[in-house]
């Protein structure tokens, strides 16, 4: 890639206020186009679904998991990376951080409200997901906390909560930049969100502690939202799903998706709007290094997940186990391997690193193997469970795929719409990395 | 008669040095309004440090315990065994201790920050947008014309572009 | 007692497990595979009692078929020498329910009978029981099921009709249960043993389902789960299963 | 719990009549339940909402007549369980009985006359009101009967018990007709008639399953449907764990491993139709060794002296040794018992293999002793309790001369009543072509089945919980027993009884016929014939009054003898046993070049002989042996399988020589490789919509050989190919993997290491105790 010259701070802000305000007839055709698919895709099956039952999927009796939940977990995490990374970064340091991670964050923001619609649409009835929140009710029935799910809907809405926080406190310095620079409803919008930033040193020193603390908290939560995750399966005694690897191994994935996220999206961003000088080789370079630390991470505990397997000699698992390897869902099982911990290795390569579209389609690959990864860990563990006369095969429906799909378009929509409102790319952090300004400019 | 005086510099060490010498002369109620983060102007105009790790660490306490009371305390309230477990079982309620703790600390970290930093501003106060593209700004309040003077030629000497008298607007302009 | 001991009394309640659950009854049952031929009568006996749905076909299908109590089939050996086992499965009412502490809405609990419940107005169908299940014993209601009509005028008044979304299993036949409590309250007594048996227990030809509590030490039950022949489906799993099978010979 | 002996039946009968409603206030008391409301407060009575009312009737699924209690809320009926004081099911009942419920709510019911309009097997039909279609009955009865109206006038009824049987003779001796026939799939024909040439005895003997010590079963599916399923179910768990320190062993000897088989200690596969063979060669090895005391000891040894060990073996495939095991522990077992029914004895040579089954009995000295084979006296009352529907019930040869007459006589009226015979006899009777021919076909029935789709006239009845009726259970229990049964919920539909429909006729065509039956309808036939019984068994009935004996009978839904508690039993001799005992070959249709496979079908327990397929439940019901649901099968060895290349599911021709069925495969493990099974009652053609269009009938393509002796159908005796037809269904089964590979589940073996074991007794196993901290 060629060098790009630097920018000057006034340009910074001229390029990321017109991703704010110049909208081409591009972006309404993909917005409109995201908007119709998610409304198609997913809304309209799921409302069909609503009127007629769960059963429109292919979960079946033993397989009462199916794709639904492989599509939380896959949300889970790919909403790992962003804050996560983003704080990670932060803490350590890291320049390079600087200009990716708003969008990191706003992803983490996206994925996780797709991955609670996620359980909307997996549950057998949607309309009573409020008994599960902790609200004083006249029944003077609570959750159930001792509930790995329980677990879930708190570290979620933790995780939610914190997230958009620390996404909205690094944010104020550039909706006050902004605020200056535009007229109308948005003058007004961003106004309000700046409230009455005014860039002087005591705010920046009270933002950079907060925005710390906030780095610091939101580390473990991350943690904990995705070993929570995958508690839901390893507190059950179901072989496959039992194992104490579970926590370390979702994470493990989570942040691995995750970050293969930020790649596919990073490449996104800076081809659509021109943020060449913004998100340069060295981004992809370094990401591409954390992707492969990441893939030999993943593919050790997966490894450690079938030997302990092996290892335990109950029949109940290894059959599990060879179910996963060599029955009917194999070929998605070495499409796995195959996606996860064997192309990555080709990240060993710098020229690999640093090519875009070996990246976008490294990436890319990552996510379906890891798509792959949550529905195998479902559909193998639960097809095979300890009476063999109880088992079966699950398959996906239309329904399912439809959902899917439409739950992808839904979280581009909301990307997009994210980008028109909030500078998806920090400004004020960017300027840190760039040379004074001129005097004369 | 007090008055606020402002002056836009077009680098950083411009501006850390009018602050500087603004301090030494004496001015208490200085700004440093810079479009990033500079460091080194706590040490320049001798900032404390502030409260929001206090409001992290006994909203992290709070949230531990309201964690654990919420989940210890709704089983109390109707008893339902499950599983052969304990009513009131220490790991599970734990993960739940945990996790409001952490929700807790964040929204304290977030009304520390707030509250330290002054926001939202309820009412006006002096700002260019300048300073939000690539201006350094120095904000001083002088209580006398004398003071203004004093200040006018320290900012120019170190520098300045451009040089604003405005309105005193109160005390709130400036915190620690 | 002072306000420590209370406070001491309490803890304890709520901190030992099972200090809190000193059931009435125990409901549990033995099933005797020697006895059990696998005729099925029991399957039939739940579905009428029980409103299960004909799911019909497409149902059977796509693996969605609900049966609360079914009789598991295994070979063993190879023609000639080939013997097949019939045992029959079904909610096994778990002491240590796998299912009931992961419903996030208490839907599933141990009642005072000791019986594991589900109740079906409190589910929101999130179908980790199921999951959790390691007796594949619970089913889920994938549609709202209907009747042809009239097979519906069919339908058990005592037992209520799921609706979609909802997960149902064995319940020991509760309304039974239930309605002969009630009878023993009113004669100021305990329900004597073989006064209620579940619809399984009463069609079994062969009398292989007994069916009483196990907290009287004198009830058929108790007598029969002695039996050296006994034991607990996946006992590894430490469920501690209600149901005790006598091995077949 | 119930093992009940005589005295504790009658304790129980009257135990059992508390808090069961009585019958005949029910007609006063039960309107139509949908039109009106119930007040609370005052309800009409045995309505009280949420309140069950229990009604004691008969079940009528099978042959076996099971006493049954229905549980009838707020005029519905709820649900079916066994009557606990009737002493053949004693509280207990089989899937197909529980599920007498979708008969009596199937969508499917008729609900009004038809008359046919278009061409006759079209299904096109009109409804017409009860008046019409009784008087142009009417009118052609009364033109037909007369002098040699046996040639024209034909009445063939599935299985009818008790009163009704006895009335339809009556009705069709008015007529002058002797062509009055009962005709069932599974009516054990060859066992009659095995019986009376043994034992001049043609009935059926109590077979003291419950306390035998030794059971030696040749082809008798008795557990799922042959005689009486659940009263063998009972006798089967008594003698496998009711008494305490015996186990009673049981041996199975079939070609095919049946559910009844699955649960022998042992089983034999035998080449089909040499079942006789083998128990003969097992009486060769008693008498040889000694185990037969008999004065006739010389005669007998001459007699079986052909049956060497080692021909027997190689002609039945089984093992010598295993033979001589199977003689060793047969007698010297006391009380051992030998049985034989379903394909052993359907054989060409089903009467001499039954005859050779009891020869065991005879040697091993189990007749008319408990755990062996009783008869008991025929009861002294003519009325009823001698009563035996097997004298109607036709064998195939007298049907193929019923339906030969039925298609040459001009004019010729066949009334149908709960008989499907197009679905229960194979092709080649040209069932069909009679059916064309006939000049008048009526049926008597609930659905539109095969049969009745070729009627002129179709008359819908009741169901048979909704009618009048009583019954004698045969085989009985070891003592003479009846039942009433009674409607328990008012009739649905504008049907009327068979019973009421043929009073009805008899009024309307007047003169003798009228004189002959001049009761207004069955409920007062009944009793009048049970006034009958209460005079002729006056000594032993306690009731004052005969209204107080009805009323008990009815609350109890039972009457049993008492007067023939200390009765001799029948003395049985094997005098006859010897000139009969002489082992025929089995014959088989088409040759074993061109049609290598016997083809084995079962009646199976759910379907029963096709009647319960239209069945929800019964469709739903996972066939015990395989699980396939909703549709049926052929089995194939996995051997035969793999040598022609075949895997599950694909479909395959199954070809017989007088026909062929397209059916896709399963591979049994547990079936002998020359064999191949396919169960009845699938393959409907009409028959409602849960049965139709579903699997495949094996009995259509069975060749018309019958039984030497009895003429009965020799359904056993079909020889079959197969090929693909290259095309693949997916057999519905619930089953995933019926393989325990390891897991402690049957508890057989435990080879998982439980959490606390310790060493020794059974530590594995022990049981834990209620929780309770």
């Amino acid at each position: 890639m060629r060098q790009l010259k630097k920018p000057t701070y006034a340009q910074v802000n001229d390029d990321i206020v017109r991703t704010l305000v110049e909208t081409g007839p591009r972006y309404y055709l993909a917005l409109g186009t995201a908007l119709l698919v998610s409304i198609v895709l997913f809304f309209l099956p799921w409302y069909y679904q609503l009127r007629t039952g769960v059963g429109l999927a292919g979960m079946n009796q033993p397989n009462v998991w199916g794709s639904y939940l492989a599509n939380f977990v896959f949300w889970i995490g790919l909403s790992h990376s962003g804050t996560l990374l983003s704080a990670v970064l932060h803490i350590t340091q890291s320049p390079w951080r600087k200009a990716i991670y708003r969008s990191a964050e706003a992803m983490t923001l996206f994925a996780l409200i797709i991955a609670s619609l996620c359980l909307f649409v997996h549950l057998g009835r949607s309309w009573f997901l409020h008994w599960a929140l902790p609200y004083p009710n006249q029944m003077e029935l609570w959750p159930n906390f001792r509930s790995p799910l329980l677990f879930d809907v708190m570290a979620i809405t933790a995780y939610l909560t914190g997230s958009s926080v620390f996404l909205y406190v690094g944010a104020i310095p550039d909706f006050a930049a902004v605020r200056d620079r535009v007229c109308g409803w948005r003058k007004n919008l961003y106004t309000l969100l700046s409230l009455g930033w005014r860039g002087t040193d005591m705010e920046w020193h009270r933002l950079g502690v907060a925005y710390t603390f906030l780095a610091v908290l939101i580390i473990p939560l991350a943690v904990s939202v995705h070993s929570v995750v995958s508690w839901d399966f390893a507190m059950s005694i179901v072989p496959g799903l039992h194992h104490t690897v579970f926590a370390p191994y979702f994470v493990v994935g989570a942040i691995y998706s995750g970050t293969a996220g930020i790649v596919t999206m990073m490449f996104l961003l800076r081809k659509y709007f021109s943020l060449e000088s913004y998100i340069t080789t060295t981004h992809f370079n370094n990401l591409g290094k954390l992707l492969l630390l990441l893939s030999l991470l993943w593919a050790y505990i997966n490894m450690l997940e079938i030997f302990t397997g092996w290892y335990s000699g109950s029949s109940a698992q290894i059959e599990t186990l060879n179910y996963k390897l060599f029955g009917y869902y194999a070929p998605l099982f070495w499409g796995m391997v195959l996606f996860c911990a064997i192309i990555p290795l080709a990240l060993i390569v710098k020229k690999v690193r640093t090519s875009l579209i070996t990246m976008l389609i490294i990436s890319v690959l990552i996510n379906i193997g890891m798509y792959i990864e949550r529905l195998l860990i479902l559909t193998t563990s639960l097809s095979r469970k300890y009476l063999p006369d109880y088992w079966g095969i699950y398959t996906p429906t239309l329904v399912e795929i439809s959902i899917f799909i439409g739950s992808v378009a839904l979280f581009i929509c909301f990307f997009l719409v994210f980008v028109k409102i909030v500078p998806s790319v920090s400004m004020y952090e960017v300027k840190e990395t760039l040379d004074t300004p001129d005097r004369r400019r | 008669m007090a008055a606020e005086l402002l002056g836009l510099f077009s680098h950083a060490d411009q501006a850390l040095k009018a602050a500087g010498g603004l301090r030494d002369t004496g001015f208490q109620e200085i700004s440093l309004m810079s479009p990033t983060p500079l460091h080194g102007v706590e040490q320049v105009l001798g900032r404390k440090t502030s409260a929001i790790k206090r409001f992290t660490f006994f909203g992290m306490l709070t949230g531990l315990l309201a964690g654990f009371l919420l989940a210890a305390g709704t089983a109390t309230l109707y008893l339902l065994p499950t599983g052969g477990r304990p009513i009131i079982p220490i790991p599970p309620y734990l993960v739940i201790s945990y996790e409001v703790g952490i929700l807790f600390a964040v929204l304290a970290t977030l009304f520390g920050f707030l509250v330290s930093a002054r926001l939202p501003a309820l009412r006006e106060r002096h700002y260019t947008p300048e300073t939000h593209i690539d201006r350094f700004g120095i904000l001083v309040t002088c209580s006398s014309e004398q003071d203004a003077e004093r200040a006018r030629t320290i900012i120019l000497a170190a520098g300045a572009e451009e040089i604003r008298q405005l309105e005193y607007l109160g005390k709130k302009s400036h915190e620690q | 007692m002072s306000d420590s001991d209370s406070i001491k009394e309490k803890w304890k309640k709520y901190r030992n497990p099972g200090y809190q659950d000193k059931f009435d009854y125990s409901w549990g049952m033995v099933i005797d595979l020697d006895r059990c031929t696998g005729c099925e009568a029991c399957v039939t006996a739940c579905q009428a009692e029980n409103n299960l749905p004909i799911v019909g076909e497409e149902g059977f299908r796509s693996g969605r078929e609900i049966k609360w109590i079914r009789i598991e089939r295994y070979w063993d050996g190879e023609y000639p020498d080939i013997k097949l086992r019939f045992i029959p499965m079904l909610c096994q009412h778990c002491d240590n329910a796998p299912c009931e502490p992961v419903c996030p809405v208490y839907a599933t609990y141990h009642n005072q009978d000791g019986l594991n419940v589900q109740v079906y107005n409190r589910c929101i169908g999130t179908r980790s029981c199921a999951a959790y299940c390691p007796y594949d014993a619970r089913s889920f209601n994938w549609f709202s099921f209907t009747w042809d009509k009239p097979l519906d005028e069919q339908l058990n008044p005592d037992v209520t009709v799921r609706e979609k979304g909802v997960m149902e299993k064995c319940t020991f036949c509760i309304q039974r249960i239930r309605q002969a409590k009630d009878t023993a309250k009113d004669q100021n007594r305990r329900v004597r043993d073989g006064e209620v048996q579940p619809a399984c227990v009463q069609s079994c030809p062969t009398q292989a389902l007994v069916f009483g509590d196990r907290n009287d030490p004198d009830s058929a039950v108790s007598k029969l789960a002695q039996n050296p022949r006994g034991y607990q489906v996946l006992k590894e799993l430490n469920t501690n299963p209600s149901i005790i099978y006598l091995k077949n010979l | 719990m119930l093992n009940l002996n005589r005295r504790d039946f009658f304790k129980l009968i009257g135990a059992g009549s508390i808090g069961t409603g009585a019958g005949f206030l029910l007609g006063e008391s039960m309107k139509n339940p949908v039109e009106l409301l119930i007040p609370y407060l005052i309800p009409p009575e045995d309505i009280v909402p949420g309140v069950a009312t229990w009604y004691n009737t008969v079940c009528n699924q099978c042959g076996a007549g099971c006493g049954v209690m229905v549980k009838v809320m707020e005029g519905r009926a709820k649900k079916i369980e066994g009557n606990p004081a009737h002493p053949v099911n004693q509280g207990k009942l089989c899937p197909l009985g529980q599920a007498g419920l979708q008969v009596l709510y199937n969508p499917d019911r008729l609900r009004n006359p038809l008359k046919r309009t278009g061409e006759r097997g079209s299904g096109k039909f009109q409804e017409i009101p009860w008046e019409e279609a009784l008087t142009t009955l009417a009118d052609r009865v009364g033109g037909l009967s007369g002098p040699g109206a046996s040639d024209r006038v034909h009445l063939l009824s599935g299985r009818a018990g008790g009163h009704l049987d006895e009335l339809f003779s009556r009705f069709m001796d008015q007529l002058g007709s002797r062509s009055y026939l009962q005709y069932e799939f599974a009516h054990p024909h060859n066992l009659y008639l095995a019986n009376k040439l043994l034992f001049d005895e043609e009935r059926l003997p109590y077979y003291d399953i419950k306390n035998t010590q030794y059971l030696l079963s040749f082809g008798a599916d008795y557990l799922t449907s042959w005689l009486s399923p659940v009263h063998h179910g009972l006798s089967y768990g008594h003698m496998r764990q009711g008494r305490p320190g015996r186990r009673g062993k049981f041996v199975q000897v079939e070609p095919r491993l049946s559910l009844t088989g699955a649960n022998a200690d042992e089983w034999v596969p035998a080449k089909p139709g040499t079942e006789g063979l083998l128990a003969l060669g097992i009486a060769h090895l008693m008498v040889r060794n000694g185990h037969y005391e008999g004065d006739d000891q010389d005669k007998w040894s001459r007699a079986l002296d052909e049956y060497t060990p080692e021909r027997v073996s190689r002609q039945t495939g089984v093992d010598a040794q295993r033979l001589a095991s199977i003689a060793e522990e047969f007698a010297r077992s006391r009380p051992s018992l030998a049985i034989g029914g379903g394909t052993a004895a359907n054989h060409t040579n089903g009467v001499s293999n039954l005859v050779a089954f009891n020869s065991l009995n005879y040697l091993a000295g189990n007749l008319q002793k408990p755990g062996g084979i009783l008869f008991n006296p025929p009861s002294d009352s003519p009325s009823l309790l001698s009563a035996s529907p097997h004298k109607s019930q036709a064998p195939y040869a007298r049907l193929l001369a019923l339906m030969e007459r039925l298609s040459k006589t001009k004019d010729s009226l066949l009334l149908l009543h709960h008989c499907n015979p197009l679905f229960n006899l194979p092709d080649t009777v040209e069932i069909k072509a009679a059916f064309q021919n006939a000049g008048m076909i009526v049926s008597l029935t609930n659905f539109m089945d095969e049969s009745t789709m070729m009627a002129d006239l179709v008359l819908p009845t009741h169901s048979y919980l909704e009618s009048w009726g009583d019954d004698v259970p045969e085989p009985g229990v070891g003592f003479p027993v009846a039942a009433i049964s009674q409607p328990v919920v008012a009739p649905l539909y504008d049907t009327r009884a068979a019973g009421d429909i043929l009073l009805l006729l008899a009024d309307k065509i007047g003169g003798d016929v009228r004189n002959a039956l001049p009761w207004s309808n069955m409920e007062a036939y009944l009793k009048s014939a049970w006034k009958r019984i209460y005079v002729e068994k006056g000594a032993v009935i306690e009731s004052s009054t005969f209204e107080s004996f009805w009323k008990a009978v009815l609350q109890a839904g039972v009457w049993g003898e008492t007067g023939s508690k200390d009765a001799p039993g029948v003395r049985i001799s094997g005098k006859h046993l010897l000139s009969q005992l002489a082992y025929e070959a089995p014959r088989f249709a088409g040759d074993q070049e061109a049609y290598p496979y016997i083809l084995h079908p079962f009646v199976s327990q759910a379907f029963h002989d096709g009647r319960g397929a239209n069945l929800p439940w019964m469709q739903e019901l996972p066939d015990p042996t395989t699980s396939v649901v909703y549709g049926s099968w052929v089995e194939l060895n996995p051997r035969t399988a793999m040598h022609l290349g075949i895997r599950e599911g694909d479909l395959l021709w199954v070809e017989s020589p007088t026909g062929k069925i397209k059916v896709p495969a399963y591979l049994y493990p547990a079936i002998m490789p020359g064999v191949v099974a396919m169960p009845i009652g699938q393959g409907h053609s009409a028959y409602g919509q849960y049965a139709k269009g579903r699997g495949a009938n094996p009995i259509q393509i069975l060749a018309p050989l019958t039984d030497v002796k009895s003429g009965a159908l020799a359904w056993a005796a079909t020889r079959v190919r197969i090929t693909k037809t290259g095309e693949r269904v997916e057999i519905l089964k619930t089953d995933g993997t019926p393989r325990e590979l390891g897991r402690n589940i049957t508890g057989k073996r435990i080879t998982m290491i439980p959490i606390d074991a310790s060493p020794g007794e059974l530590a594995s196993n022990r049981v834990t105790g209620p929780n309770k901290g």
